[in-house]
C-alpha cells in the first residue's frame, strides 16, 4: 500500500516538476515521463500482489474536511489498476519519445498527464464517497486540459467542451448518487455503505444515477456524445490513454456501486444489456460512415463499451436469477474484455498517431497504400485491427468468446427471459462483431492498402525506432493476453466473485474458471497453431512454389487500361450500403453530384456523419434551454423604478403569503 | 473591549488622515499597513489572546470571529492588489472637481473610503446589538458608494447610483425589520442582542417575529444579492474598481448575510419560528440560484459574470442555512471558499482589464499565451469558484447536497444541481473562450497585468482555497462547527 | 400624538399630488419637524432626558433644515426643470395614496390583534409613509425626486419604530440619524455628478449597464 | 481427445469437398436442359490453376499473398469442428460453434484486406457487400442455435447434434422447418450463391464474391476456389445434421445417409439457383434478416411449446 501511495506522489511530483523546468525540454521530459513510467512500474508490485494473493492491503485513513476517509487497496482496484498501469507507461513513453517533434513537455502537458494518472490511481484505492468523488473530478478536469491541449485549434476547444460539460452532469449525478448512500448509511465510508440498507426503491434509484454517471463515462448511449470529438481531437497517446485507461474507471465505479448495493433487480440487468447492445450497434454502424480515421476508433470505444455493459447487464441478471455460473462468466468475460479492449485501444490510438503524424492528416479520403511506407505501423495496426475485431486467436476474442458463453449458456435455463436474453447477447454481439469486422477491414485497408491517395511528393517517414518501444509493449501485452488467458481466468474469477459477493448463490455444479478453462485452451490452443500454420505455409509458397511469379502488373480493373489511385473505392463508398441501410439512425450528410447524361462529365459522392444524437438531442435540447432562458434576461433591464418595485413586491408577496393570509 | 473598538476606530481615524495627506506614495502605505495591522489585531481578537468579548454593543461569538476574519483577510489582500492597481489606471484619476462635490483626487478619497469601508465591515460584524449591527451595514453602503463611482464616468456613476438607492431602500426596510423585532419582546428584554432574545426565546411573539424576518430577510437580503432583489450587485460589481469588487463580493455580501444570520438565530431558537426562516432561506437560495443560471449563460460581460456568480453563492449560502443541521457547518466553510476564490477572480479580472482594457468576453482570447500566470490563476479560480474538487467549495457543495437529500428534499436537490450545471455551463464557455485558444488579432502587452503584486493576492487566496479543500485546519473546523452550533446547525 | 401622526399622512397625500419639486422639498422638511417633535410627545413627560431633547434637535436640524437646503441647493445648480415628470399621474397618486392608506390601516387592524400598540393610529402613518416611500421612489422619473421619496420611506420607518414604541439608546438612534443624513448627503453630491455627466436628472434613462444585450449569436456549442 | 475416426472422415470430407459445386453445376445444367461440366469439374480447375504462375498487381503488398492461405487454413479449421456424418466433430468443446463462426470471420477479414490491397475499382465494393451481409447473417445463424441449445442444454456443436433426436423433429416439425429453412439461407448467403450472389458472373457490378478475387489467379486462385468448396461443405454439413439423425446407428449408415444428405443440399441449391433469378442488391438485407425472423419465430414457437 505504502508503494503504491509512493507512485502516486512521485506521479504527481514529477507533473509539478517538469512544467516548472520546462526551459530544458529534454530534461522535461525526461522527469516527466520517467515519473509516469517509474511511478507505474512501482505501483504494479503491490497491484499484482493483491491481485495473484487475493489479499486486501490495509485500509490507510485519511482526515479530510469532510470527516475521516480510508484508502484501500482490494482486489477489485487492483484490477482496474492494471489498464492504467499499462497505458500511463505506454502513452507516457509515447509522449516523451515523439516530443522532439510534438509540443508535448510544453505548457504543463506533462502536468496534466501525470495529474490523470495520479488522479485514476487514487480513484481505485478511495473507499470513501468524498475521496471519490475528489479523484473522479480531478481526472475529469485533467483529461479536459489534455484534450483542449491543443487549444489553438477550435475544434479541439468545443471537444473539451462538450467533455467537460457531459463529464460535470455526470459527477452531479454522483454526488447524488453518494449523497443518497450517505444519506441511507449515515457515513460516507464504502464499508458503512455495503452493510446499510436499502429499500428496493433505494437501490434502483441509486443504481440508474450510477449508471448515469458512470455511463457518461463508458460512453452508454445518449450520454457517449462527448466522447468521439475527445478522442479525435486529442493528440493520440491522450487518446489512448482516455479510452484505454479513463473510460475504464467509469466501468469501476459501475462495478464497485453494485458491489455496494443489495442484490442487483431484473430490472438493472434488463437495462444495462439493452443499453449495451444500442450503445454497441450504434457505435458501429456509424463508425462505419466517419471519415475520420480517430473517429472510427473513438466510435470503436463506445463498441466495447456497449459489450462489456451487456455482460456486466448478463451478469446482474444472473444474479438475480440465482445462476451463479453464467453471472461469473459473465463477469469474468466483461472484466477481461476491459482490460482486453484497453491494450488493443491503446495500440489502435497510438497507430493512428503515427499515421496522422506522417501523413499530416486523419482524413481517410486522402490515405491509402501506407503499408509500403510505414510497415511497422501496418503490422501494428492491423494486428490491433484484427483484435479488436474479436477475431481469433487475438485477446479480444478469447473476451467476447467468454460473453458468448455466458449467452449461449443462459440459453440452456427454461425460461422465455433467460432464452430473449441469450438471444440478445448471441445475435447482438454477433451482429456488433460482423459491424466491427467491417469497420475495421475497410480502415486498415484504406489506410495501410490499395494505391496511396495522398500527394505523391510528401515524403512519409516511419516512425523513430524510440517511438516504436510503445509500440513492441503493447503488442507484446496482446500476446501475453492471449496466451496467458486460461491462467488468468482464476484471479479474474476471484475479482468477480468480489463484486458479485452472494448475490448469485453458491455455485452446486462448476466454478466458472473450471467451465471455461477447457474451452479456452482448446480455442487459443488452436488458433495459435492455426496461426503458425498460416505463417509457415506462406513462407513454403514463397519460398518453393513462387518461381515465375511476377508483381509487376497493374490492377485488373476489368480491362481499363489507365487504372490510377483516384479510380479506388473510397471510405465513402464503402460504407455506403451499410450507411443506407441505417440512414434512419445516422443520417448522413450526403455531397456530391449524380452522375447524369449520355457522357457524364464530373460526378462525386460523399458522406459524412455527425453523431445523430449530439445532432437530433443535445443540440436541440440545449437550444431549447438557451431560448427556454431567453425572456428571463429581460428581468434586468437597468430600470432602477422597477428594480425598487422588485423589493416591494417580494415583501408584499411575503407579508401577505406569511402574515395575513396565515 | 478596547481592541474591538480599536479595530472600528483605527481605520476611520487613518482613512480621514489619509484624506489629507498630499503624498500618493505615503496613502497607499498607510493603506497597507491599516489593512495588516487590523488583521493582525483581528487575528489576535479571534485568538482569544485580548481576551473575550461579550458586551451589550459589541461581542466576538465563532460566526463573528469567521466572518471577521474573511474580511480582514481580504480587505489586507485587496489593500495589496489596489496599490498597484492605481498605478495600473493612471487614465482614471479624473480631473478635480470643485466645490460641494467630491474633493480634488479621487486616489485620497479611494484610500480613505476603503478605511472607512473596513471599519464600517468591522462594526456591523462585531455589533451584537441590531440596532448597531444596522448602522454598521448602513454605513458599508455609505462609505462603498465613493468607492463604486471611483472611475468617474457615467457607467460606474449609474452603478453607483443604483446600487446606493435600492441598498439604502432595502436597509431601510430592515430597520422596519429591527423595530419589529423590538416588539417580539414582551417585557423589557435585557440585551437587544441575539443572545439576549434567545434566553427569552419562550416569550417571543412569533407573528411579529416572523415579520421582522420577513423584513431582515429582504432588507438585508438586498444588500446581500439574494434574488430578486440583487439588481444592482451586477453593475456595481462590474463597474467598481476590481479591488474593491472583491471586496464588496467577498467580505461585504458576507456582512449582510451575517445581518440575516443574527435574525435567523433567534429564530432557530423558536421551533415554529425556524422552519418558517428555514423555508424562505430555501425559496430565497433557490431563487438566486436561478436568477445566476439565467444570467451567467452567455453573459458578455466577464465582470458582470463574476458578479452573478456571487449572487449564486450567495444562494447556496442561504440554501445551506435554510437546510439546517452539518449543512449550516457547510455553507459557513461554503463562505470561506467563496470569498477567496472570488476575491482573487476579481482581481485576477482586474490584471485582464488593465491589459485588454475591455470587460466583454470575446474581446478576450488566449490568455494562457498573453499573460500566462493571470491566464492560468483564472482557470484555477474557474475551477475554485465551480466547486470543482479538490476546491474547498466541492466539500461545502457536496456537503449540503449530503443534507439536502438526507432531508428527502428531492426537489431541493436536484433544483440546486441543476442551477449549478447552468452555471457550469455558462462559466465554462466563458472561462474557456478567454483563456484558451490563439491570442487575439489585437496586440497586447501581458506584461502590463502580471507584475507580482497583482497575482501575488490571487495566487496566495486560490492556495489557500485549494489547502482547505484538502486539510481542514482545527482552528477553521472548530470556528465553522461553532458557528453552526449557534445557528442551532451540526457539525460538519 | 395622533394629531401628528395625521398630519404626516397628509403631507404625504400632499408630496403624492404635488406637482413642484420645491414644494415636495418643503413637505418633506416640514415632515421632519413633525418626526422630531414627535418623541418628545410620544415618551411622556416622565423621562424626558437631555438625550431626548438632544435627538429632537438633531432631527429638526438634520432633516428639515440642512438635508433641503442641500437638496434645493442641488435643484438650483442642475437647471433642470421644476416639475415632477412622474410616470403615474397626480391624480391617480393620490387615489393609490388613498388604497395605500386603507391598506396600511388594513394591516395595522392585522396586527393589532397579536400586540398592544401604543398608537395605532402613528402606526398607520408609519406604514403609509413607507408606502408613499416606495411608491414616490418606484414612480418619480428624476433622481432628486428619489431621493426625496427615499427620505419619506426613511421618516416612516422612524414613524414606525416611534409607534410600536421601541427605545434604544440614543446612540443608536443618533448612529442611524447620522447613516440616514450621510446617505442623503451622498445622494445629494451624486445629484451634481449625474447632472454633469448625463445633462439630466432622468433615472429612467439610466439603463445602460443591463443584461438585455446579451446576444444571441452561435457559440460554441453548435460549432461542429 | 481428438478420435481417429473424426480425423478421417474430416479428411474425406475436404477431399470431397471440390464435388458440391459439380453436383450444383450439373443440377442447374439438368434444370437447363444442358448436359453441363462433369462433377468433378473443380478437381480439374484447381489442378490446372496449381500449375500455374502468379501475378500481382504492383500496388499489392504481403496481404494479397498472405490471404489465400489464410483463407484456406481458417475454413479447414473450422471444417474441424463440424461434426461430419453424424459422428462428434474432431475438436469439440463449449462454445465450438463461436470459434467456428470466428474462424470464418478470419477468412472473411483477409479475402475483404486483400480486395482493398489492390486498389481497384471493383474489389473495394465487393469487399463492402460482403462485410454487411455476413455481418446480418451471423445473428440469424445464433438465433436458430439458440433453440437447439434451449432444446437440448448443450453448448457444444457436437453435444447438441447427438442430443438431437428424431421423436424432438417429429413433435416440433414447424420449428424444424423454420429453422432449416432460416439456415438455408445463411448458407445461400455465405456461399455467395443466388438469390444473393451469381457466382457464375465476373464482370457484373452487382457480385460479391467472385468480385472480390477477380485479381487472383493461379495457386491463390485454386486456395480460393477450394476453400469455397470447403465453407459450402461445412454449412452444408450443419444443415444435414440438423435435418437427419442418425444417432446410433452404425459407422456405414450413418456415412452413407451423411453423403446422400450433402448430396441433397447440393441439389437444393442447384434447384434454387435454376428457379430463382438473383435479387436486387437492395432487397438482400431485408431477405437476411427475413431468415433470421424465421429463426426467432421459430424460437417464439418452442418457448409457446414449453
Amino acid at each position: 500500500m505504502q508503494q503504491y501511495l509512493i507512485a502516486i506522489a512521485l506521479i504527481t511530483v514529477g507533473g509539478i516538476l517538469a512544467p516548472v523546468i520546462r526551459k530544458h525540454r529534454d530534461v522535461s521530459n525526461i522527469v516527466g515521463a520517467g515519473s509516469a513510467i517509474i511511478g507505474a512500474l512501482l505501483a504494479l508490485l503491490p497491484v499484482l500482489k493483491v491481485l495473484f494473493s487475493g489479499a486486501d492491503f490495509p485500509v490507510l485513513l485519511l482526515s479530510l474536511p469532510l470527516g475521516e476517509a480510508s484508502l484501500k487497496l482490494d482486489a477489485v482496484s487492483a484490477f482496474f489498476a492494471l489498464p492504467v498501469l499499462v497505458l500511463l507507461p505506454v502513452t507516457a513513453l509515447f509522449s516523451g519519445a515523439v516530443s522532439r517533434q510534438e509540443k508535448y513537455g510544453a505548457d504543463g502537458y506533462w502536468f496534466f498527464f501525470n495529474t490523470l494518472g495520479a488522479a485514476m490511481l487514487l480513484l481505485l484505492i478511495a473507499a470513501n464517497g468524498v475521496v471519490f468523488l475528489v479523484a473522479w473530478e480531478i481526472m475529469s478536469v485533467a483529461a479536459f486540459f489534455l484534450i483542449t491541449h491543443r487549444d489553438e485549434i477550435a475544434t479541439a476547444r468545443s471537444a473539451g467542451w462538450k467533455f467537460l460539460i457531459a463529464s460535470h452532469i455526470g459527477t452531479a449525478a454522483l454526488m447524488l448518487l453518494f449523497a443518497l448512500l450517505a444519506a441511507s448509511s449515515g457515513s460516507l465510508e464504502f464499508s458503512q455503505f455495503a452493510v446499510a440498507h436499502f429499500t428496493t426503491g433505494m437501490g434502483s434509484l441509486a443504481f440508474f444515477l450510477a449508471l448515469f454517471g458512470f455511463g457518461v463515462k463508458v460512453g452508454l448511449l445518449p450520454l457517449h456524445v462527448w466522447m468521439p470529438d475527445s478522442y479525435t481531437y486529442a493528440d493520440a497517446p491522450v487518446s489512448a490513454l482516455l479510452s484505454g485507461a479513463m473510460s475504464k474507471m467509469g466501468f469501476y465505479g459501475l462495478l464497485r456501486v453494485l458491489m455496494l448495493l443489495p442484490a442487483p433487480a431484473a430490472s438493472w440487468g434488463w437495462v444495462l444489456v439493452i443499453g449495451g447492445l444500442l450503445t454497441g450497434i450504434f457505435a458501429m454502424i456509424t463508425a462505419l460512415a466517419q471519415s475520420d480515421l480517430k473517429k472510427v476508433i473513438s466510435y470503436s470505444s463506445m463498441e466495447n463499451a456497449g459489450i462489456i455493459l451487456m455482460a456486466i447487464g448478463c451478469s446482474a441478471l444472473a444474479m438475480s436469477w440465482k445462476q451463479p455460473l453464467i453471472a461469473g462468466i459473465a463477469m469474468v468475460g466483461a472484466l477481461l474484455h476491459v482490460l482486453n479492449h484497453s491494450v488493443c485501444k491503446g495500440l489502435l490510438f497510438l497507430g493512428s498517431g503515427a499515421v496522422s503524424w506522417g501523413l499530416g492528416t486523419r482524413k481517410l479520403e486522402l490515405m491509402g497504400g501506407l503499408a509500403k511506407k510505414m510497415p511497422f505501423t501496418a503490422v501494428c495496426f492491423a494486428i490491433a485491427s484484427a483484435a479488436i475485431s474479436g477475431l481469433p486467436p487475438f485477446n479480444n476474442f478469447v473476451s467476447e468468446f467468454i460473453i458468448f458463453i455466458a449467452g449461449l449458456q443462459t440459453a440452456t435455463i427454461e425460461d422465455p427471459a433467460a432464452l430473449l436474453l441469450a438471444a440478445i447477447v448471441l445475435a447482438g454481439l454477433a451482429l456488433i462483431g460482423g459491424l466491427a469486422v467491417a469497420t475495421f477491414a475497410r480502415t486498415f485497408g484504406l489506410v495501410f492498402l490499395g494505391a496511396s491517395r495522398h500527394d505523391k511528393k510528401q515524403e512519409i517517414n516511419e516512425i523513430t525506432p524510440l517511438v516504436r518501444a510503445p509500440f513492441i509493449i503493447l503488442m507484446l501485452l496482446v500476446g501475453v493476453l492471449t496466451v496467458a488467458s486460461p491462467w488468468l481466468l482464476k484471479p479474474i474469477h476471484a475479482v468477480a466473485l468480489l463484486i458479485m459477493k452472494d448475490h448469485a448463490g453458491i455455485s452446486a455444479t462448476a466454478s466458472p474458471v473450471e467451465f471455461l478453462q477447457q474451452p479456452i485452451i482448446m480455442v487459443v490452443q488452436f488458433s495459435l497453431a492455426l496461426l503458425v500454420l498460416v505463417i509457415a505455409g506462406w513462407q513454403i509458397r514463397q519460398r518453393f512454389f513462387s518461381e515465375g511469379d511476377r508483381s509487376d502488373r497493374m490492377t485488373w480493373d476489368c480491362g481499363y487500361a489507365e487504372p490510377d489511385a483516384r479510380i479506388q473505392y473510397t471510405s465513402s463508398s464503402f460504407s455506403q450500403t451499410i450507411v443506407d441501410l441505417f440512414s434512419a439512425i445516422i443520417r448522413p450528410y450526403k455531397h456530391g453530384e449524380k452522375v447524369s447524361g449520355l457522357f457524364p462529365q464530373h460526378a462525386s459522392f460523399r458522406t459524412d456523419a455527425p453523431d445523430s444524437f449530439l445532432r437530433y438531442l443535445f443540440i436541440p435540447l440545449f437550444g431549447l434551454v438557451d431560448r427556454g432562458l431567453r425572456p428571463f434576461r429581460a428581468l434586468q433591464h437597468g430600470r432602477l423604478h422597477l428594480y425598487i418595485c422588485y423589493v416591494a413586491i417580494t415583501l408584499l408577496v411575503l407579508l401577505i403569503w406569511k402574515v395575513v393570509v396565515l | 473591549m478596547t481592541t474591538a473598538y480599536a479595530l472600528i476606530i483605527m481605520p476611520v481615524i487613518t482613512g480621514i488622515i489619509s484624506l489629507f495627506i498630499s503624498s500618493e506614495r505615503a496613502r497607499r502605505n498607510l493603506l497597507v499597513i491599516v489593512a495588516f495591522a487590523h488583521l493582525f489585531i483581528s487575528i489576535r481578537l479571534c485568538s482569544g489572546s485580548a481576551g473575550e468579548l461579550n458586551g451589550v454593543w459589541l461581542g466576538l461569538d465563532q460566526l463573528g470571529r469567521m466572518f471577521l476574519m474573511i474580511t480582514s483577510l481580504l480587505f489586507a489582500g485587496s489593500a495589496i492588489y489596489s496599490t498597484v492597481y492605481l498605478d495600473k489606471h493612471p487614465h482614471f484619476n479624473g480631473p478635480a472637481i470643485a466645490g460641494l462635490r467630491m474633493p480634488a483626487n479621487s486616489n485620497a478619497i479611494f484610500a480613505a473610503c476603503m478605511q472607512f469601508f473596513l471599519a464600517a465591515m468591522t462594526l456591523s460584524i462585531l455589533s451584537m446589538h441590531f440596532g448597531l449591527q444596522w448602522i454598521g451595514i448602513e454605513a458599508t453602503t455609505l462609505a462603498s458608494t465613493p468607492l463604486i463611482y471611483y472611475h468617474r464616468n457615467k457607467r460606474s456613476l449609474e452603478a453607483a447610483w443604483k446600487y446606493m438607492i435600492l441598498c439604502s431602500v432595502g436597509i431601510a426596510l430592515a430597520l422596519m425589520g429591527v423595530f419589529f423585532l423590538a416588539m417580539t419582546t414582551s417585557s423589557h428584554v435585557q440585551q437587544f442582542t441575539p443572545a439576549g432574545l434567545v434566553l427569552f426565546a419562550g416569550y417571543l411573539k412569533i407573528e411579529w417575529l416572523k415579520v421582522a424576518f420577513i423584513f431582515f430577510l429582504v432588507g438585508y437580503g438586498t444588500k446581500m444579492g439574494l434574488a430578486p432583489m440583487h439588481n444592482w450587485l451586477p453593475d456595481a460589481h462590474s463597474e467598481s474598481p476590481s479591488p474593491v469588487s472583491a471586496v464588496l463580493s467577498g467580505a461585504l455580501l458576507n456582512c449582510a448575510f451575517l445581518g440575516i444570520l443574527r435574525i435567523y438565530k433567534v429564530c432557530a431558537a423558536v421551533p415554529e419560528a425556524a422552519s418558517f426562516a428555514s423555508e424562505m432561506l430555501i425559496i430565497f437560495g433557490l431563487m438566486s440560484l436561478a436568477v445566476s443560471g439565467i444570467f451567467i449563460l452567455r453573459q458578455p460581460d466577464y465582470k458582470r459574470m463574476l458578479a452573478y456568480s456571487s449572487v449564486e453563492h450567495m444562494g447556496i449560502l442561504a440554501l445551506g442555512v435554510g437546510l439546517g443541521g452539518s449543512a449550516i457547518a457547510a455553507a459557513m466553510l461554503h463562505a470561506i471558499g467563496h470569498s477567496l476564490a472570488k476575491a482573487s477572480l476579481f482581481l485576477l479580472s482586474g490584471n485582464i482589464l488593465a491589459v485588454y482594457a475591455s470587460k466583454k468576453v470575446e474581446d478576450i482570447k488566449g490568455l494562457l499565451k498573453t499573460m500566462p500566470i493571470t491566464g492560468a490563476l483564472w482557470l484555477t479560480g474557474f475551477l475554485a469558484i465551480t466547486g470543482t474538487p479538490p476546491f474547498t467549495t466541492f466539500n461545502s457543495e457536496f456537503a449540503i447536497l449530503r443534507v439536502a437529500v438526507q432531508s428527502r428534499s428531492w426537489t431541493v436537490a436536484v433544483l440546486y444541481l441543476l442551477f449549478l450545471l447552468l452555471v457550469f455551463v455558462g462559466m465554462l464557455t466563458s472561462f474557456m473562450h478567454m483563456s484558451l485558444g490563439k491570442e487575439g488579432e489585437k496586440e497586447v502587452d501581458g506584461s502590463a497585468g502580471e507584475s507580482i503584486w497583482q497575482v501575488f493576492t490571487p495566487a496566495v487566496f486560490l492556495c489557500v482555497a485549494l489547502l482547505l479543500g484538502v486539510y481542514l485546519p482545527d482552528f477553521i473546523r472548530d470556528t465553522i462547527n461553532g458557528a453552526a452550533f449557534l445557528l442551532g446547525g451540526k457539525a460538519l | 400624538m395622533n394629531s401628528i401622526a395625521a398630519l404626516l399622512a397628509i403631507t404625504c397625500l400632499f408630496l403624492l399630488g404635488s406637482s413642484r419639486l420645491l414644494v415636495s422639498i418643503r413637505m418633506v422638511a416640514f415632515q421632519g419637524v413633525l418626526l422630531g417633535i414627535m418623541p418628545l410627545l410620544a415618551a411622556g413627560s416622565h423621562h424626558l432626558g437631555m438625550g431626548a431633547f438632544a435627538l429632537c434637535l438633531t432631527n429638526i436640524g438634520l432633516k428639515s433644515i440642512l438635508l433641503p437646503w442641500l437638496l434645493r441647493t442641488a435643484l438650483f445648480t442642475s437647471g433642470t426643470r421644476r416639475e415632477i415628470e412622474p410616470f403615474i399621474g397626480f391624480g391617480a397618486s393620490i387615489m393609490s395614496g388613498v388604497v395605500l392608506l386603507a391598506i396600511s390601516g388594513y394591516i395595522v387592524k392585522r396586527l393589532e390583534t397579536t400586540a398592544q400598540l401604543s398608537s395605532s393610529i402613528t402606526l398607520i402613518a408609519g406604514f403609509f409613509m413607507v408606502f408613499t416611500g416606495l411608491f414616490l421612489l418606484i414612480t418619480r422619473r428624476k433622481a432628486l425626486t428619489q431621493t426625496l421619496g427615499f427620505l419619506v420611506l426613511e421618516n416612516g420607518v422612524f414613524t414606525t419604530g416611534l409607534s410600536l414604541g421601541s427605545e434604544f439608546s440614543v446612540y443608536v438612534e443618533l448612529g442611524i440619524l447620522l447613516d440616514v443624513f450621510v446617505g442623503i448627503f451622498l445622494m445629494g453630491i451624486m445629484l451634481f455628478h449625474i447632472d454633469k455627466e448625463f445633462d439630466h436628472l432622468d433615472v429612467d434613462r439610466f439603463n445602460e449597464l443591463s443584461d438585455l444585450t446579451i446576444d444571441v449569436s452561435e457559440t460554441e456549442e453548435v460549432s461542429e | 481427445m481428438i478420435s481417429p475416426l473424426s480425423i478421417i472422415f474430416w479428411l474425406l470430407m475436404m477431399l470431397m469437398a471440390p464435388v458440391l459445386p459439380g453436383v450444383i453445376n450439373k443440377t442447374k445444367a439438368f434444370f437447363a436442359g444442358r448436359q453441363g461440366p462433369p462433377v468433378f469439374q473443380l478437381y480439374y480447375d484447381i489442378s490446372k490453376l496449381l500449375r500455374k504462375t502468379s501475378v500481382y498487381s504492383e500496388t499489392s503488398t504481403v496481404v494479397t499473398r498472405l490471404a489465400p492461405l489464410a483463407i484456406l487454413f481458417s475454413t479447414l479449421a473450422a471444417a474441424l469442428l463440424v461434426p461430419i456424418a453424424f459422428r462428434s466433430a474432431g475438436l469439440s468443446f463449449a462454445g465450438d460453434i463461436i470459434l467456428l463462426a470466428y474462424l470464418l470471420g478470419i477468412g472473411r477479414f483477409f479475402m475483404v484486406l486483400a480486395a482493398l490491397d489492390r486498389g481497384s475499382a471493383f474489389e473495394g465494393m465487393g469487399a463492402a457487400r460482403e462485410v454487411l451481409y455476413s455481418a446480418l447473417a451471423e445473428p440469424a445463424l445464433f438465433c436458430g442455435l439458440l433453440v437447439l441449445i434451449n432444446e437440448t442444454s448443450q453448448i457444444s456443436l457436437s453435444g447438441i447434434y447427438e442430443k438431437l433426436t428424431t421423436e424432438f423433429w417429429l413433435e416440433n416439425p414447424a420449428t424444424l422447418l423454420l429453422i432449416a429453412t432460416s439456415w438455408m439461407i445463411i448458407l445461400l448467403v455465405e456461399n455467395a450463391r443466388i438469390p444473393i450472389d451469381d457466382p457464375n458472373t465476373h464482370l457484373e457490378l452487382t457480385m460479391i464474391h467472385e468480385v472480390m478475387i477477380l485479381d487472383y489467379s493461379s495457386k491463390d486462385l485454386a486456395l480460393i476456389e477450394f476453400a469455397s468448396a470447403v465453407k459450402l461443405a461445412v454449412f452444408s454439413s450443419l444443415l444435414v445434421g440438423l435435418v437427419f439423425s442418425c444417432q446410433g446407428m452404425s459407422v456405414l449408415v450413418q456415412l452413407a445417409v451423411f453423403v446422400a444428405g450433402m448430396l441433397l443440399v447440393s441439389i437444393i441449391i442447384g434447384a434454387i439457383e435454376s428457379s430463382i433469378a438473383r435479387m436486387k442488391l437492395l432487397h438482400i438485407p431485408k431477405f437476411i434478416v427475413g431468415s433470421g425472423a424465421l429463426a426467432i419465430i421459430a424460437l417464439i414457437l418452442k418457448l409457446s411449446g414449453n
